[in-house]
């Protein structure tokens, strides 16, 4: 039976989203975010959500809308405030969701760590600052580490440019950023693209996320611009 | 019996039907890597249809057969060193990320060879320890705690007819309790909860015979075929 | 002399134009990363000629200027989220490899912007702790401990004209000690083992008008210069 | 001053290799090895060196080479026997070589972590074998991990397929194999290239090893088989 992840709806795409799940959401800005995964996730009425990326959803719609609803609870990012981040910036004052706030180096390490089945690993970055507080640190050639845990995730939503049925994706410019470790890091790896293309049409040397860490591929050929 | 008698009482296996038979039980689908020696012959024989991705550790992902001489490129070779080609949907990557898909626990399942299997599903297949031979350790540990499932793909016994199924490991470990399942040129047993279940036997050969080049108690599946050369 | 006099007194320099000098001062051929703020700004007042890689942790390597907004691309974006460019020879990477790059050592320099730096080289630039304005470390406590020299790009003082050259940081820490060289509006200062060398003021600025906005010792460098705006 | 690293010779490009160094030497079985590099080392007369390689060289030539003249006190790889590896293997039964026998996918991994500012990682590769005696060991979620340490190298020798006088490199198929994290890895990155491409030439998307983590290309266009 021929391989084949391509998904037909993005209600199918993100089946199995529960209650309580832990969601890692690819992109950096406005750039490379799986807006219609995001609102399929919305739309499932899921809730009581940790969501995990790079910031904290602006303006309207995507992240922000998912936050607003209340639906998430909990949030691992590294830089949450942003021009338009008035949805989160608000549930955040009033304590409605917590804030795990992560260096952005850590952010990707850690979930690199957890695809590539590393228990942990020391970093410089954040020793002695409050971001390490509580966590183990250990002097090596005389520079203080701190140790940092994978960090795993229920489900990657990622938003990719090209795809083919074995789930090999590509990405556009600096749209890539997160989605490649995400997919490696989830139990469940599903993603948004712009464009199939048939299998083999994909320049092997240029795949960037090869099909073995992606379950669901679903093309979305709107061009809509979303208010985020 | 002996082991000279066993081998005039029956047909073994060739190496390629050994690794025709192990991939034949790929669920398709799969993820799977190809250690070194008789597995790397299972991307020669895959049952037409059969949609398995094939893992090579040098960084290649969608591996295909074999090609003809004509064809052969330096620079498309698989962890065995030999001469492969890339399927349509395969890809290339570095290293240390084909080893994050070992590491991680991406791989559905790795075909690996073996100088010796216990019962308990210790594996070793890196060094004899003698100084003549240096070691290779090359992805066999990665594999055998990274893949999910571990089937070992070997000769029953030694070339001296010694068995390569064991109580406990004499050569130092390559990992511990990971064997699932092990196609022989005789047999193909998986290690179950309760010991050693024998699923198939070469025509001819009798639970007896096999039970005589296997150091571990067998026990024959009630459901037990006959295990035929592809 | 008070702020609201010196401010009389002097032309500070503007953002573009602290960015610019930064920029100068970029040694050829550096890799370098430009932070969140004015920093960023660099890359649209490099000087001609000057061949000098930006990296954009979001996974730009040879970041270019601004584009005319009929050639935005919401794919290309910086750190700052403004667009950007990619020069020729640049390419695009992911996140985990962007910050291998700032992590591992690799970035000559990183331009940061700066809630406070102390006399000693710390830096905080994260957060206030004030709740109704959520922290954002982003890459910085990366950038702080990963680049080899980093500089600090700053207005000299608070909106308030309070002084965010400081003897001790009152703001939770990014780094220790890290920072080398702070370019801000009115002056180029060193942070040396000998404490803080002031080695540029802005045309008509004094050194005691300088210190009266700056919390730690300052010193006059013997061959210092005016500042000049580009 | 435009940033080249185009070097005009091999050994200009091997420049600065001195007696005790460490070098890394990139290559799977025979595809992807700086054969030429590996002579300019040899040519530079260099001695009591460390190598660090997936293999121990086969043939008569290059890595092979390098070792049968006697110059490599110690080499740190995974699968050093191979067909061919006669060099190596008598140097071995006599003694006079060390072996740190690396489990394939720790020594990338040690090597990403030397170029990624990772100052020690737990895998649980290797946990209670012989390759694991005397490292420190964790249990984690129920599982033991083994500690391990970067790995990194005075100098990396390295084949790719094409640069551009940035050090942009791309690879050709499986020779990509241990390039792209020796170049990270290592204090000089010295890479001999089949082809040499002007600025921009190279798509955006499909750049491997990114300039950043090299220092001196050098271009090799015989197309010598070498008999390893």
């Amino acid at each position: 039976m021929p391989i084949d992840k391509i998904t037909p709806s993005v209600a199918e795409a993100v089946q199995g989203v529960k209650d309580g799940m832990t969601i890692m959401i690819s992109g950096f800005g406005f750039a490379g975010v799986p807006n219609d995964l995001i609102h399929g996730v919305l739309d499932s009425g899921a809730k009581n959500l940790t969501v995990i990326s790079n910031n904290a959803g602006t303006g309207t719609e995507g992240l922000a809308a998912l936050i607003g609803s209340g639906r998430v609870t909990r949030i691992i990012c590294s830089y949450p405030r942003s021009k338009g981040s008035d949805l989160f910036d608000a549930r955040y004052a009033a304590g409605e969701i917590e804030l795990e706030l992560v260096p952005q180096g850590t952010l990707s390490e850690r979930m690199r760590a957890a695809g590539a089945g590393i228990g942990g690993f020391f970093t410089p970055t954040g020793a002695g600052t409050e971001l390490a507080a509580g966590k183990e640190t250990r002097m090596i050639d005389g520079r203080e580490y701190v140790l940092e845990a994978p960090l795993r995730a229920d489900i990657a939503l990622v938003q990719a440019q090209e795809a083919d049925r074995w789930g090999n994706l590509v990405y556009r410019k600096a749209a890539r950023n997160f989605g490649p470790v995400m997919a490696m890091a989830a139990d469940l790896t599903v993603v948004q693209v712009k464009r199939i293309v048939a299998l083999g049409e994909m320049d092997p040397e240029a795949v960037v996320t090869p099909g073995i860490f992606v379950d669901r591929v679903v093309h979305i050929d709107n061009n809509r611009e979303w208010d985020i | 019996m002996s082991v000279a008698e066993l081998e005039l009482g029956v047909t073994k296996l060739t190496r390629p039907q050994i690794a025709r038979r192990a991939a034949e039980l790929i669920p398709d689908g799969s993820f799977v890597n190809l250690g070194i020696g008789i597995p790397t012959l299972a991307a020669n024989v895959m049952p037409a249809g059969k949609d398995v991705v094939l893992h090579s550790e040098n960084g290649i992902l969608g591996v295909g057969p074999t090609p003809p001489e004509a064809e052969r490129d330096r620079d498309l070779i698989n962890a065995s060193k030999d001469y492969v080609t890339l399927l349509p949907g395969g890809s290339y990557c570095v290293h240390s990320d084909a080893f994050a898909m070992i590491r991680g626990g991406h791989l559905d399942l790795a075909l690996l060879g073996a100088f010796e299997v216990a019962g308990n599903g210790d594996l070793a297949n890196w060094t004899t320890g003698d100084r003549r031979f240096p070691p290779g350790v090359g992805g066999a540990m990665d594999l055998a705690v990274g893949a999910k499932a571990i089937w070992v793909l070997t000769d029953h016994t030694t070339k001296k007819g010694e068995p390569k199924i064991v109580n406990a490991c004499r050569y130092p470990l390559t990992a511990k309790g990971v064997v699932k399942r092990i196609f022989t040129d005789l047999a193909l047993i998986d290690l179950t909860e309760d010991g050693l279940l024998v699923r198939e036997m070469v025509p001819g050969l009798t639970i007896d015979a096999l039970q005589a080049v296997t150091e571990p108690k067998l026990t024959l599946a009630e459901d037990w075929q006959e295990l035929a050369a592809a």
